[in-house]
C-alpha cells in the first residue's frame, strides 16, 4: 500500500513538473522534450516486448511506421477528420497489422523469430518506398495538424507549447498504464510465460493466444507513438518505417536497460541527447554507436538502469541476501 | 586405475553428490546401482567433466582429471555411453561410428583394437543398416550403435549408463552380451544399471547409491548376502 | 523507497541534460548558415563536396569583408540523408540559435521536409542539388528557394540535344522514385514536342539501389536504341555502365551527371564513359572567363578543382548572400523579396531567381567525356555548348506553383 | 459405475520407436491410483500424454465420459486437470507467493485481464496463503524459488500443481531425490492436501505408494502388467520379476 | 522471346553471388544459431581488402581471391574467440546485439581507412571478356561468379558429407555436449565454423567487387537480401540456400522482364508466400 501511494506521487508530481516545462524551458528544448515522450512511449512499448515477454524483434518500426503513415494518410484523404478519430484510425490499423504479422510470425522463437521480424520489417519498408501514390514514396508525406477538438471547444495544435501539453497527457497516459500494465495479471502472465512457458500451459494458460496478444498490444502502442510523431513533426517519411527506426529503438532500449520499467525511457533521454551532440562533434558517430553497443553487451549487459541500480544497492540498499539478479528479476515482476 | 575421492556436485543450486568416492581396478567390470534421483548418473557426468565437480579430486592413471574438459578427458582414454542413446540423429550409422574414432587416428588396430570392420563383424546387424540415418534404428540398436561408437575410440576405461533402460527382454541380453565382449576385450567398465538380475549376473563388484552417496560396496556374493541393503535401496 | 529514489534520479538526468546546452558557449554576431547534408553513412562523399563549395563560399565572401559587415558562419548538419533528423536538427537551430538560412543539396526527402520546416518556422532554405521538378512545382512556398536546375531543365536541355543530334530510337531508364519518374517524364514530354519522329524503344524503371542491371541492360539492347537516356547518379550510373557495357550496350549515354568524377573513377575504365553527354548547370569545363578565374583561385586555394557539386554549392550560396546583400538585412521576409527577380553572374552564366516559382533559370551546359582533359588523369569532361535558360524554360503556369 | 477417468488402449511412439503398446486402465473417482514400473518402461511418457504435452499415436483418455486425448494443456487444466513435474518446473526468479499465484488467478480467470491486478484481490491472495500453508511453505513465502532447499522445491511443485484447485491430481515422482525424514514429511502433506480428490501418482518409493495408493497399475515395457489394490501387488510375482529384471 | 536464355543467365549470376554471400550466414546460423549481423560488414572488407590487393599491391585478382578469405578467417576466429564466446552465456540477445554493434564498427572503420569513395576494382584478362551465347555478347566474369558459388557450394557440401570434418561438424549441430565427451573440442569447432563462414563472407566480397561495386554501402544492401534467402531456404539448411538462392535470382531476372511495376517487393512476396505455407522456410525442419 505504501508503494502504491509513493508511485502514485511521483507520477502525480512528474506530470506537474511536465507542466511547467513550457514556462521553464525554451521552445528548442520542449521540441527535444516533446520528441523525448514520444520516442519514451515507443521504447516502453518495445520493452515490454523485449524485457518483460522474452520477445527479441527486430521489426518494431514497421508497426511505429504504419501508425506514422496511416495517420499522414488519413489527415490528407479525409478532409476534416478529428484528431480522435485519426489517433483511432492510425492504432486500429497497427492492431490489425499486429495481428496478422503476430499469427504469422509467432510460430518462431528466438534468433529466427529476429530474423523474420527484420525481414517484414524490410517488406513494410519496400512497400512504402514503392506505393508512391499512397505514401509519397521517397518524398514522404507533409500534413498539418488537426485542431483538438474537446466538444465545447476546438483547440488549434500549431503551437508547440498546445501539441506539447497534448503529447503530455496522451503520451504520459499511454506511459502510466504501460507501468500499471505491467502489474495487472496480463502484465504478470506474460513475465511468467518468458520464465516458464511450459508450466504456464499446465497452470491453463493459452500461451499462444497471450503472446499474440502482447505483440499486437506493444504494436498498437507503437503505433500510437508513431501517430504523435507524424503529428509532431508534421511529416512522415520512409525512415519512419525503415529498419534504421528498429535499430535506434534497439539501442535506446539496450542502452537504458531491459530489467527496469524505466530503463527504456532513460535510454531515450541518453540516445537523443547523446545523437544530437555526438554527431555535430564527429561524422564517425556510427563508429562510438558500435563501440558503446559492443562494449555494453560485454561489460553492462543490464545497461544503465542496471549500473544504477547496483549503485544505489551498494550505496543505500537494504541489506540484500539474495543477491542483485532477484533484486532486479523482482523489480520486473513486482 | 580410476580413482574418485569425496566429489561433490552440483546442479544449479542443488547438492546433488554429497562426498562420492570409489575405485576400479584394471580390466574390472564395476556396476553402480541404486534408485532413480540418487546420483548415479550425476557421477558418471563428474568422471567425465560434463558436471564440474566443485569439490573432490578423480584420478585417473594418476592424472587429474577434474578441471579438464570432456574432449581433454576423452583424449586421455575414458569413454562415455550416456543413458538417453544420445547417437547423432542425423548422421548415418556408418558415420556415428566414425565420430567415434578420437583424432583421425584410423585405429590402433593392430594391437586389436576397435575398427568400424571389426564392428560390422562382431554386430552384423549394424552393417545391415550401415547407410540408415540414426533416427531410423530401433532402441536396441541405438543403445548398440552408442556403446560401439564410444569403443571406436579404444577408451581404456568406459563409463555406460543405463544401457539397458527401456528396452525389450530379449535386446537387453543383447547389449549385456555385448558389454560383456567389450569387457572380455580388456576395457575397464564402469556402469549405472538399475535391472539388478541383470548386473548382478555380469559385473564383478557393486557400489550402491542413495542420496549422493555411496551405501554399499561389494562383489556379488556380498551384495546377495546383504538382504537388509536390498532391501532398503533397491527391491519393492 | 526504491521507486523514489529511481524516479528522482530519472528526474535528475532529465533536468541535467536539458539544462546542458543551455551553457553552450554563444556565438559572436554572425550571419549563420546551415548546411544540411548527408555527412554520415553511404553518401557521406556527396555531402561532403557540396559542404565544401558552400564553406568555400563563405570563405570567398569573408576574405572579401564579410556580408552586411558580418562574417559568414557555415553550420554544418549531418542529416543522415534522413528528413527527421535533418529536421530535428535544424528546427534545434531556428529555435537555440536563431538560425534563419538553411542549404542542401542531397535527397529529395530531406528537402521536402526542410521545405515544409522553413515554412512553419519563417526561415529560408535554399537548394543547389536537389532536382525534382516538384519542389518548385506543387510543393513550392515562398521560403523555398531553388538557384540551382530541376529535373525539367535538364530533361529539357538533354532532349534537346538529342534531338539536335537527330537520334531517332532511345532507350530510357530511371530509378523507381519521383526523381527519376519526374525526369523521365519531363524528357518524353520535351521530345514528343520537338522531335515527334524520335521513338522511345524501351522505357525501364528500377529500384533506387538495383544490384544486377543484367536483366535491364539485356532489355535495353533487345530494344535496339541508337542512344540511352538515364538520370541515374552515383552508384546506380556506375553498375549500368559497369555491367552494361561488357553485355554490348555500345550506346552512348546521355546523363545528368555524366561529368561527376567519382563515378568516372569508380568504373575505373575510361572506355566505358567516352563519349558519353550530360547537361549540368555547373561544369570544371565552362568556356568562360568568370569560370576560368574561380577555377584558378579555388585552385590555388585547395590544391583541387572545384568539380561539380563544389562549383553548384559555390555559386548558390554566392547568390544567397547577393540577395541578403540586397535586402541589406537578415529579415527573412526582406531576403525572400529581394531574391525575387534578382540576377546573379557567376562562373555558369547569368542566374535569374523567378519570382513565381523560386526556381532559378539558368543555362545547361553540355559536356562530354572525353580521353584526355587538363584536369585528371582520366577520362573527363568537355565542353559541347550551352541551352540558353530561355530554350529549357517552363512557364509559370505550368509548374503548377501555386505560391500563397 | 461409471468410469470417471479412463485410459483405454493408449499406443505411443517416437519415430519409430515404440514406448507405449496399448496402456489400459480405469481409475473411479477420489481413488489414489498409483503407477508403477521400472525405468524407461514410459511412465512418465504416459503422464505426458495424460496431461496434454504428447499426443498419443493412438488410444483415447476418457475423463468423465468425455475423449480429452490430444487436447492441449490449458484445456485439460480447465476442465480440473493438474500435474506436477518430476523435475521441480517451477518460477525460479519469483517468489513462493507469485508462483502460486499463478495457478490461483487462472482458476478465478484472471489470466489475460488488462485492468485488475491480481494481487490486490483479497480471495485470491488469501487463497494462495491457505495453499502456501497446506504445503507448509509459510515462512519462506517471499523468496524466490530459487533459493528454496530441494525438499521445499517439492513441496512448491506440488504447491504449483494444486493451485488450479484441480479434481485431478497428476503427481510424477514427488518425493523423487528426498531424505527419508523429507520423504515422511512428503507423503503427510499430499494425503492432506489431496483429501477428497482424484490422484494419479508415479513414484519409485514403494514406501509413498503403499502408503498413499489405493489402487496400483503396473506398467511394463508399454503395457499394463497388472491394475490391482495394494496388498495384491504387493504379493504378485510378476511384479517382482518386473522389478528385479528378467535377464 | 529469344532472349529468355539471357534472362536466366542473369538469374543464375545473381543467384551465384547471393548464395555466396548467404552460404557463410546459413552456415553460422545453421551450426552456432547465431544471426550474424556482421556478415555484410565482413563482406564489405573482404571487397575493400580485394581492392587494396589487386589495384594497389598485386594487380592480381587470384592473389585477392586467396589471401582475403584468410585474413577474414583469421578476423572470423579472434572475434569468435575474444567476443561472442564471452556474450554466449547471454543467450541469443547478446549474441545479435554484438553482431549488430561489430557490423557498424567494421563498416565505419572500413570507411575511415579506404574513404568515403567508391573504389574500382577491375579484373583482367581472360575474367574481363565476353563470348557470345545465344547470340548474346554476355561478361565471362558472370558466369564466372555462377561456377565459384557452385565450387563453394561443391566444397562446402563435400566437406560437409565426405569428410571426417564434416560428420565432426554435423555432430556437434545434433548434440554438442556428445561430441564433446567423444574426444572432439567443439569450442574449437564453433570457432572453425564461424571463421570459416567469415572467410566466406571475404570470399564472395572478392567476387562481388567486380561485378558490383565496392563502395561505403555495399553491406547494408546485401544484408536484407541474404538474410531473405536463409527465411526463404530455411533455418541454416545448405541446401535451402542453394534452392532459396536460384530462386530468388531468376525470380528477379525474370521479374523485371514480365512484371516490372513489382519487381522491388518480389522477393518479399516470395518470402510471405513460402512462410504462410510452410512456416520454417523451404527446407528447414519443423520446430
Amino acid at each position: 500500500m505504501k508503494q502504491k501511494s509513493i508511485s502514485l506521487i511521483t507520477i502525480v508530481v512528474l506530470f506537474l513538473v511536465g507542466l511547467f516545462m513550457p514556462f521553464i524551458l525554451k521552445q528548442y528544448h520542449l521540441n527535444m522534450l516533446t520528441e523525448i515522450i514520444i520516442f519514451s512511449l515507443y521504447a516502453v512499448s518495445y520493452n515490454l516486448l523485449l524485457g518483460y515477454a522474452g520477445l527479441l524483434s527486430f521489426g518494431h518500426a514497421a508497426f511505429f511506421g504504419l501508425g506514422a503513415f496511416v495517420t499522414a494518410i488519413a489527415i490528407i484523404h479525409i478532409p476534416g477528420i478529428s484528431l480522435w478519430n485519426v489517433i483511432l484510425i492510425g492504432v486500429a490499423a497497427t492492431v490489425v497489422a499486429g495481428l496478422i504479422l503476430g499469427g504469422l510470425l509467432l510460430r518462431h522463437k528466438g534468433s529466427y523469430f529476429a530474423l523474420l521480424t527484420l525481414a517484414f520489417n524490410a517488406l513494410f519498408y519496400a512497400v512504402a518506398t514503392k506505393w508512391h501514390s499512397v505514401t509519397g514514396g521517397d518524398d514522404g508525406l507533409s500534413i498539418t495538424r488537426p485542431n483538438l477538438a474537446l466538444g465545447f471547444t476546438s483547440i488549434p495544435l500549431s503551437s508547440l507549447t498546445t501539441f506539447y501539453y497534448l503529447t503530455l497527457v496522451i503520451m504520459g497516459a499511454a506511459i502510466v498504464y504501460c507501468w500499471y500494465f505491467t502489474n495487472t495479471a496480463m502484465g504478470k502472465t506474460v513475465v511468467l510465460m518468458r520464465e516458464n512457458e511450459d508450466r504456464m500451459k499446465f497452470l491453463g494458460y493459452n500461451t499462444n493466444i497471450s503472446r499474440l496478444i502482447l505483440f499486437t498490444f506493444t504494436g498498437a502502442l507503437a503505433g500510437l507513438a508513431g501517430v504523435f510523431y507524424t503529428f509532431h513533426f508534421q511529416f512522415v517519411s520512409i525512415s519512419a518505417i525503415s529498419p534504421d527506426m528498429t535499430t535506434a529503438i534497439l539501442l535506446m532500449v539496450f542502452v537504458g536497460g531491459t530489467k527496469i520499467f524505466w530503463g527504456p525511457i532513460l535510454g531515450v533521454f541518453v540516445y537523443v541527447i547523446f545523437q544530437n551532440y555526438l554527431s555535430n562533434v564527429t561524422d564517425r558517430w556510427p563508429l562510438f554507436m558500435g563501440l558503446i553497443f559492443v562494449l555494453m553487451v560485454l561489460y553492462v549487459p543490464g545497461g544503465l538502469s542496471g549500473v544504477i541500480m547496483n549503485i544505489k544497492q551498494r550505496f543505500f540498499g537494504k541489506k540484500n541476501n539474495n543477491g542483485d539478479k532477484t533484486a532486479q528479476a523482482e523489480e520486473v515482476i513486482s | 586405475m580410476l580413482e574418485v575421492r569425496d566429489i561433490h556436485s552440483y546442479y544449479g543450486k542443488s547438492h546433488i553428490l554429497h562426498g562420492v568416492s570409489l575405485d576400479l581396478k584394471e580390466g574390472e567390470m564395476v556396476c553402480l546401482i541404486g534408485r532413480n534421483g540418487v546420483g548415479k548418473s550425476t557421477t558418471l557426468k563428474s568422471i567425465m567433466g560434463i558436471v564440474k565437480p566443485q569439490q573432490g579430486s578423480i584420478r585417473f592413471h594418476d592424472q587429474e582429471l577434474v578441471g579438464l574438459a570432456p574432449y581433454e578427458i576423452a583424449r586421455l582414454g575414458v569413454g562415455y555411453v550416456p543413458e538417453d542413446r544420445r547417437i547423432f540423429r542425423s548422421l548415418t550409422v556408418h558415420e556415428n561410428l566414425l565420430m567415434g574414432i578420437k583424432g583421425g587416428k584410423k585405429g590402433s588396430a593392430g594391437e586389436g583394437g576397435w575398427t568400424v570392420e571389426r564392428v560390422y563383424e562382431l554386430f552384423p546387424r549394424l552393417q545391415e543398416r550401415c547407410n540408415n540415418k540414426g533416427s531410423h534404428l530401433s532402441g536396441g540398436e541405438q543403445q548398440m550403435l552408442t556403446v560401439v561408437r564410444t569403443l571406436m575410440g579404444n577408451p581404456r576405461l568406459i563409463l555406460v549408463d543405463e544401457p539397458t533402460e527401456g528396452l525389450a527382454p530379449l535386446i537387453v541380453k543383447d547389449v549385456l552380451d555385448m558389454l560383456a565382449t567389450v569387457r572380455k576385450s580388456g576395457v575397464t567398465v564402469l556402469m549405472v544399471e538399475q535391472n539388478f538380475k541383470a548386473a548382478i549376473k555380469i559385473a564383478d563388484r557393486f557400489y550402491i547409491m542413495s542420496k549422493g552417496q555411496i551405501v554399499f560396496s561389494g562383489n556379488q556374493a556380498e551384495l546377495l548376502a546383504a538382504e537388509d541393503v536390498r532391501k532398503n535401496y533397491l527391491e519393492v | 523507497m526504491k521507486k523514489k529514489f529511481v524516479y528522482g534520479l530519472c528526474f535528475l538526468t532529465m533536468v541535467f541534460m536539458l539544462a546542458l546546452p543551455v551553457f553552450a558557449v554563444a556565438a559572436e554576431d554572425t550571419i549563420k548558415i546551415g548546411v544540411t547534408e548527408p555527412l554520415s553513412g553511404t553518401f557521406k562523399d556527396i555531402g561532403e563536396r557540396y559542404l565544401d563549395g558552400a564553406e568555400y563560399a563563405a570563405q570567398v565572401i569573408n576574405e572579401s569583408g564579410g556580408l552586411l559587415g558580418k562574417k559568414v558562419e557555415v553550420i554544418r548538419i549531418d542529416s543522415e540523408l534522413k528528413p527527421d533528423v535533418a529536421t530535428r536538427k535544424a528546427q534545434s537551430l531556428i529555435l537555440r540559435d536563431g538560425v534563419k538560412f538553411f542549404c542542401g543539396g542531397t535527397g529529395s526527402s530531406v528537402g521536402a521536409a526542410m521545405e515544409q520546416l522553413a515554412e512553419k518556422q519563417n526561415v529560408i532554405m535554399f537548394t543547389y542539388g536537389m532536382d525534382a521538378a516538384s519542389m518548385t512545382g506543387v510543393k513550392c512556398n515562398k521560403n523555398f528557394f531553388r538557384p540551382g536546375g530541376s529535373t525539367d531543365g535538364r530533361s529539357f536541355a538533354l532532349a534537346q540535344l538529342i534531338a539536335k543530334m537527330k537520334y531517332k530510337k532511345v532507350a530510357i531508364i530511371a530509378q523507381d522514385y519521383s526523381f527519376g519518374q519526374e525526369a523521365l517524364a519531363a524528357f518524353k514530354k520535351e521530345l514528343a514536342k520537338i522531335s515527334p519522329n524520335t521513338k522511345i524503344v524501351a522505357e525501364l524503371y528500377h529500384p533506387a539501389g538495383t544490384k544486377d542491371y543484367g536483366p535491364y541492360v539485356s532489355q535495353i539492347i533487345t530494344a535496339k536504341p541508337d542512344v540511352i537516356f538515364t538520370p541515374n547518379w552515383g552508384n546506380d550510373l556506375t553498375l549500368l555502365l559497369k555491367q552494361g557495357r561488357p553485355m554490348g550496350m555500345k550506346q552512348k549515354v546521355f546523363s545528368y551527371y555524366i561529368n561527376d568524377e567519382v563515378t568516372i573513377q569508380a568504373l575505373n575504365d575510361d572506355k566505358m564513359m567516352i563519349g558519353n553527354m550530360g547537361a549540368e548547370i555547373y561544369t570544371l569545363s565552362i568556356p568562360t572567363k568568370k569560370n576560368e578565374a574561380f577555377v584558378a583561385k579555388f585552385y590555388k586555394d585547395k590544391g583541387y578543382y572545384p568539380t561539380w557539386l563544389r562549383g553548384k554549392a559555390y555559386i548558390a550560396t554566392m547568390f544567397w548572400a547577393e540577395a541578403v546583400k540586397k535586402a541589406g538585412t537578415t529579415d527573412v521576409a526582406a531576403v525572400i523579396k529581394a531574391w525575387e527577380g534578382l540576377s546573379y553572374d557567376g562562373p555558369a552564366g547569368v542566374w535569374t531567381m523567378r519570382a513565381c516559382d523560386h526556381q532559378a533559370q539558368v543555362p545547361y551546359w553540355y559536356t562530354e567525356i572525353v580521353a584526355k582533359t587538363k584536369y585528371f588523369k582520366h577520362a573527363f569532361e568537355a565542353p559541347r555548348g550551352m541551352a540558353s535558360a530561355k530554350s529549357v524554360e517552363v512557364p509559370c503556369a505550368e509548374t503548377g506553383c501555386k505560391m500563397k | 459405475m461409471r468410469n470417471y477417468l479412463h485410459i483405454h488402449n493408449i499406443h505411443k511412439d517416437f519415430s519409430g520407436l515404440q514406448v507405449l503398446t496399448g496402456v489400459e486402465f480405469k481409475v473411479q473417482e477420489k481413488e489414489r491410483h498409483a503407477v508403477i514400473g521400472p525405468n524407461g518402461a514410459g511412465k512418465t511418457t504416459l503422464f505426458n500424454i495424460i496431461s496434454g504435452k504428447f499426443k498419443p499415436s493412438s488410444g483415447a483418455i476418457l475423463f468423465k465420459g468425455k475423449d480429452i486425448s490430444g487436447k492441449p494443456p490449458h484445456i485439460l487444466n480447465r476442465y480440473g486437470l493438474s500435474r506436477s513435474f518430476q523435475i521441480t518446473n517451477a518460477f525460479q526468479e519469483l517468489s513462493v507467493f507469485n508462483n502460486i499465484l499463478a495457478g490461483v488467478r487462472s482458476r478465478y480467470g484472471l489470466r489475460y485481464n488488462f485492468f485488475k491486478k491480481p494481487n490486490q484481490n483479497r480471495e485470491i491472495c488469501e487463497k494462495v496463503d491457505a495453499i502456501i500453508k497446506e504445503v507448509g511453505l509459510t515462512d519462506v513465502k517471499d523468496q524466490p524459488a530459487s533459493s528454496l532447499s530441494y525438499g521445499q522445491q517439492r513441496a512448491l511443485e506440488i504447491g504449483i500443481t494444486l493451485s488450479t484447485e484441480p479434481e485431478l491430481i497428476l503427481l510424477d515422482e514427488p518425493t523423487a531425490g528426498m531424505t527419508r525424514e523429507e520423504t515422511n514429511q512428503a507423503i503427510k502433506m499430499i494425503d492432506q492436501v489431496t483429501a477428497g480428490r482424484t490422484l494419479i501418482i508415479i513414484e519409485h518409493d514403494m514406501e509413498v505408494v503403499f502408503s498413499l495408493a489405493s489402487m496400483i497399475s503396473v506398467l511394463h515395457y508399454g503395457t499394463i502388467l497388472v491394475s490391482d489394490t495394494p496388498e495384491k501387488i504387493r504379493n504378485d510375482q510378476r511384479v517382482k520379476d518386473a522389478y528385479l529384471g528378467e535377464g | 522471346m529469344s532472349d529468355i536464355p539471357v534472362f536466366f543467365l542473369h538469374g543464375l549470376a545473381y543467384a551465384g553471388l547471393l548464395f555466396l554471400v548467404s552460404s557463410g550466414l546459413t552456415l553460422i546460423f545453421g551450426m552456432m544459431n547465431v544471426l550474424n549481423f556482421a556478415h555484410a560488414a565482413m563482406y564489405m572488407v573482404g571487397a575493400y581488402l580485394s581492392y587494396t590487393i589487386i589495384m594497389q599491391l598485386t594487380g592480381q585478382f587470384w592473389m585477392a581471391l586467396m589471401i582475403c578469405p584468410v585474413i577474414l578467417f583469421i578476423i572470423g576466429a579472434l572475434v569468435e574467440r575474444f567476443l561472442l564466446r564471452r556474450v554466449h552465456a547471454q543467450g541469443h540477445l547478446g549474441e545479435l546485439l554484438l553482431t549488430f554493434g561489430l557490423a557498424y564498427i567494421i563498416t565505419e572503420l572500413v570507411k575511415w581507412y579506404w574513404g568515403n569513395y567508391p573504389l574500382a576494382v577491375n579484373v583482367t584478362g581472360f575474367l574481363s571478356g565476353s563470348i557470345t551465347i545465344f547470340g548474346f555478347i554476355y561478361p565471362i566474369y558472370r558466369i564466372f561468379v555462377f561456377f565459384s558459388a557452385v565450387l563453394v557450394g561443391g566444397i562446402m557440401a563435400l566437406i560437409l558429407y565426405k569428410t571426417r570434418l564434416g560428420i565432426i561438424l554435423r555432430a556437434s549441430v545434433n548434440d554438442s555436449e556428445m561430441t564433446n565427451t567423444l574426444g572432439v573440442n567443439v569450442p574449437l569447432v564453433f570457432m572453425g565454423v564461424f571463421a570459416f563462414g567469415t572467410a566466406l563472407s571475404g570470399f564472395a566480397g572478392v567476387i562481388a567487387g567486380p561485378f558490383l561495386s565496392t563502395f561505403p554501402g555495399m553491406a547494408q544492401e546485401i544484408l536484407i537480401d541474404a538474410f531473405v534467402v536463409i527465411v526463404v531456404g530455411g533455418f541454416g539448411s545448405l541446401g535451402g540456400a542453394v534452392v532459396a538462392a536460384l530462386l530468388i535470382g531468376q525470380l528477379q531476372s525474370f521479374g523485371v522482364l514480365l512484371i516490372p511495376k513489382l519487381s522491388v517487393a518480389l522477393i518479399y512476396l516470395l518470402m510471405a508466400a513460402v512462410l504462410i505455407i510452410k512456416p520454417s522456410g523451404l527446407f528447414g525442419e519443423e520446430s
